[in-house]
């Protein structure tokens, strides 16, 4: 494993200086908490909607770089998105962890710079864990219901 | 189609030795384990030199590459018999392959008054864990019976599934000891008839080594495969299964890897199929059945099953016209796999064994794990001699001096 | 007594392999598998080219030679742990054995009321198959604590047993996590005298790679052995017991080999320890174990032991020495096995895991199987070296390096 | 395997012609039935007793030639002793199969030609089947009862 391929410079920064990590969030709608216990990762995320958007969105937990870097990404790519199109986004990270190249390069933001992380199979769902509590979070508010609690060791398969 | 034996026996040290001087090894017991090709060995060989380390979870290379070879020899079986890799757990044999339905699924589904079904024809992998389920639960155990060459007498089985209570078919593809292919649509047909929610496990022990299998095709719930059958290393099976159905099944095996999260009071377990693989795999085991596959794929399992039909034909009608010599079984080779079990009028099958090793023809003598079986046939025993990919016409003239020399020999 | 160390490295190839350029290869995670030497795969290696057959009742030299080979490995593997080559019964690993006593003896023996008494330091092996069974029959299970510096706390196991309703221990010889070694003798004196009946099995896992053991002193009921951390191939391991006990248990898998008589009603189990070896057995892989016997017996488990103590000795206190790194477990080597679970401050053990590879080094990290010591521990996961006779104070210098790097780079 | 090692001219001719083999005897004490469901044996065994002696022994039933000519040999060499005696001579016997010198050659008559059995593992049992029954056989009568019926795939250690 080479550590330039995996910890690129703006994972590091991300994972040194999170964007939107609190332990709160005004007005939420939904509150989802993701652990993975096989690597002993833990997320707790709050979202809340406004005209069918991402209008507030946080994360919260514990995890490898990876993990909390990629967490952190993700909710740049995703505030202000519609939700239908944050989980188009989602599932294209999804895809792009699995080996495909994405869809939409341009909308993960720094998201793309995980894209190396595919190479690396027992770190895919580290970098995936922010992204399936995201989309989780979106399926949990479309049904009506206003938390969840998800544990998996997958790659996004299963909740 | 024709194999080019003398090419494929280089793969096979063994045939090579000789175990009595100036006599060439003439290996006719498949049935019981097939010889193993040195792509298997090199590729197991490979893992220990080169990759050694456990699997899942590691953050280093050598566990990567342990992970691919193991996870890889999974995805490649899975294609080998056309099924959903998330449906093949790897167990040690098929015996264990067996034992894992009877316990996660037999055990925990079937209550007094349900009716396992099997036949006359199961190895004992195939019947015992039933019987001993049945006894234990208080459920009925019934058998097809056979004709008069050896296959499942279907009319009797529809008499048997009758009253709709018939909830579960244990079922052999090919005999390990008659050599009979059966057909598995059929009786899946005719037991489904009776009762759709039937569940039907096949043993396919013997005929995944000889022809072209498609688990999508039999349409069956359960698959028991085992490696050092199929030109693969011993220690390793797979049970091969639909996914939807392992996913309904709570787990047999149970310890670390197969756990999604546990505490001291609870455990969820893993998704399949790691909920049935408890504990350090078989990981070069995996690699070698990996590396089985691809030898058989790479020859053709249409032209393995082609040659064996042809060879299996010449050897039964050459057996059949040696004195005092019956062949059990079917006598098409289109119906049958490469076991050719035969009796020796007034000798002991021990005896005749023996009299073969001394000619360098290996050939296995017994119940073969089929006593139910032997006593339908009206013997204790019998002398099997089974073909594989590395058998040729030129095994047949050590196999029937062999037989004379015995009869000549031991005959009273 | 000395290892000679460099000789030694000749035997497991991997160790010159350089993943990362220019990089020795330094291998710290035999307590998740070991390396295999040269004569374990030249002996597997030599049954598949040579000897190659199913054991048992072959009348032809290959059999013959496949059992010796086979029932070889039964004998020196007992003679190994001090034990009666009837109370060795060969599984698929260390996970199987435990089953075989969760599912033979303690659900077939075991009723509501009766207390299981467990460890909070056990492998998921030794764990999820008691919690399975005790949820299955509504039995209860205890576990004892651990004292500060990760110790069973024989005071609390005292109060445990006290009420007399402790029927079945279950423990580990040598932790994993924590690399404790057990006073097995005094756990045991405690439950026999709350209760004489208790039954008691002990994890060997991480025990029998590390030190000399013997079954016989320990005078318990079932010992739990896997190949795959002794040298040995994977896909084999074995449970150790009382030929007594075994002949009391009624069967675990069940098929071929392991019966004695068998009809479509009725059958008879075989003696012990065949009755509990159903199906083709791990032959290549028993012939690798016996090989890995022999060679850790031409070292000296007495000069293994030694020198892992006193290389284990060497790295914790060069460990607890660099800053921001915690050692779980007992300081004093001479209480433990050579596995060191150690925490770096404000880095995750992925992290680690990844900085460490980079620089040749493979260590463990997560919860190493053994999720209710890690909620005790107050960790999700733990990094974790470990070493054997391979090692030596020349792979200490990359750790710390690794270690120093990690806390550099992801230091917050 | 060589097949003169395994089949002596005098195991032959025991297979051949074998002694005492008959399916019944008169006035008989003890009939016992062996059986090795594993090799498909079985044998046929009753005795008659006077004076705490031997006094009449037939086998019949079926086996390969190493099982009849063994039990053929074993009849001669039993025939008149005293049961203790017998016992004694049956253990030689087996322990002569595992390896051993027999300690008493001679007395075993044409029973010292198994000698060579030994080496075939999977045929000792075979050669033991008739000692075997004969030792249950003595042993049944010293119980005081008058028939026993043992299956066994092992080296007489059990029962
Ligand atoms: C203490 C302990 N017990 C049991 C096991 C399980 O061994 P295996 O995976 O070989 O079944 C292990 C290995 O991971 C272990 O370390
Ligand atoms: C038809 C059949 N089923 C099951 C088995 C059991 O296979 P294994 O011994 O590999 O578990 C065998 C092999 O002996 C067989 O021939």
């Amino acid at each position: 494993m080479s550590m330039d391929d995996l910890y690129q410079e703006i994972i590091l920064d991300h994972y040194r200086k999170p964007k939107n990590r609190a332990p709160a969030l005004q007005d939420e709608d939904v509150h989802v908490h993701h652990s993975n216990p096989l690597c002993g990762d833990e997320m707790d995320l709050r979202i809340r909607v406004a005209d069918d958007k991402v209008d507030g969105l946080v994360f919260d937990g514990e995890g490898c770089s990876i993990s909390q870097a990629s967490a952190s990404a993700m909710t740049q790519a995703v505030i202000g998105r519609d939700l239908k199109d944050a989980l188009d986004l989602a599932e294209d990270f999804r895809r792009m962890m699995h080996g495909d190249e994405p869809a939409r390069p341009d909308d993960l933001l720094d998201g793309i710079a995980f894209q190396g992380v595919a190479k690396f199979p027992v770190r895919v769902k580290c970098a995936l864990l922010g992204w399936m509590a995201v989309r989780d979070a979106i399926e949990t508010y479309q049904s009506g219901a206003n938390a969840h609690t998800v544990t998996h060791d997958d790659d996004g398969g299963a909740a | 189609m024709t194999l080019d034996v003398q090419t494929i026996r280089k793969d096979f040290p063994v045939l090579s030795r000789e175990v009595h001087p100036d006599t060439r090894l003439v290996y006719l017991d498949s049935a019981a384990s097939s010889q193993t090709p040195l792509p298997v060995l090199e590729a197991m060989d490979h893992y220990y030199r080169w990759s050694r380390s456990n699997v899942h979870r590691g953050v280093y290379r050598l566990a990567e590459e342990a992970t691919d070879l193991y996870e890889g020899g999974r995805t490649k079986l899975a294609a080998f018999v056309d099924a959903d890799p998330r449906g093949v757990v790897f167990t040690k044999n098929a015996t264990e392959a067996i034992n894992l339905v009877a316990y996660s699924w037999v055990r925990r589904h079937h209550k007094p008054g349900d009716v396992l079904l099997s036949t006359l024809m199961e190895h004992h992998a195939n019947h015992v864990p039933f019987l001993y389920a049945a006894k234990d639960l208080g459920l009925e155990v019934r058998h097809v019976p056979l004709t008069e060459d050896g296959r499942l007498d279907l009319d009797a089985a529809r008499d048997l599934v009758a009253d709709g209570r018939v909830k579960f078919l244990a079922m052999v593809h090919v005999s390990n000891v008659l050599g009979t292919r059966n057909d598995v649509a059929a009786m899946t047909a005719l037991v489904r008839d009776a009762n759709p929610e039937a569940v039907v496990l096949v043993d396919g022990t013997q005929a995944v080594p000889q022809m072209p299998v498609s688990f999508r095709d039999l349409d069956v719930d359960f698959y028991a495969v085992t490696g050092h059958k199929m030109c693969g290393p011993t220690g390793i099976g797979a049970l091969v299964a639909k996914p939807e159905r392992l996913e309904e099944m709570d787990p047999f095996l149970t310890g670390g890897e197969m756990i999604r999260d546990v505490s001291i009071e609870s455990v969820t377990w893993n998704d399949v199929p790691a909920k049935f693989e408890a504990g350090t795999p078989m990981i070069a085991e995996a690699a070698g059945l990996a590396a089985a596959v691809d030898y058989l794929t790479g020859i053709g399992m249409q032209a393995v099953r082609e040659h064996e039909t042809a060879l299996t034909q010449t050897f039964i009608d050459r057996l059949s016209q040696v004195e005092g010599v019956t062949v059990h079984g079917p006598r098409d080779a289109e119906l049958r796999g490469g076991a050719i079990s035969f009796a020796i009028d007034g000798v002991h099958p021990h005896d005749v064994g023996a009299m073969l090793d001394s000619k360098g023809v290996c050939v296995r003598v017994g119940h073969h794990c089929a006593k139910p079986l032997m006593k339908h046939l009206g013997v204790v025993a019998t002398a099997r001699a089974s073909l594989y990919l590395y058998n040729d016409v030129d095994d047949l003239d050590p196999l029937v001096e062999g037989i004379v020399a015995a009869r000549s020999f031991f005959r009273r």
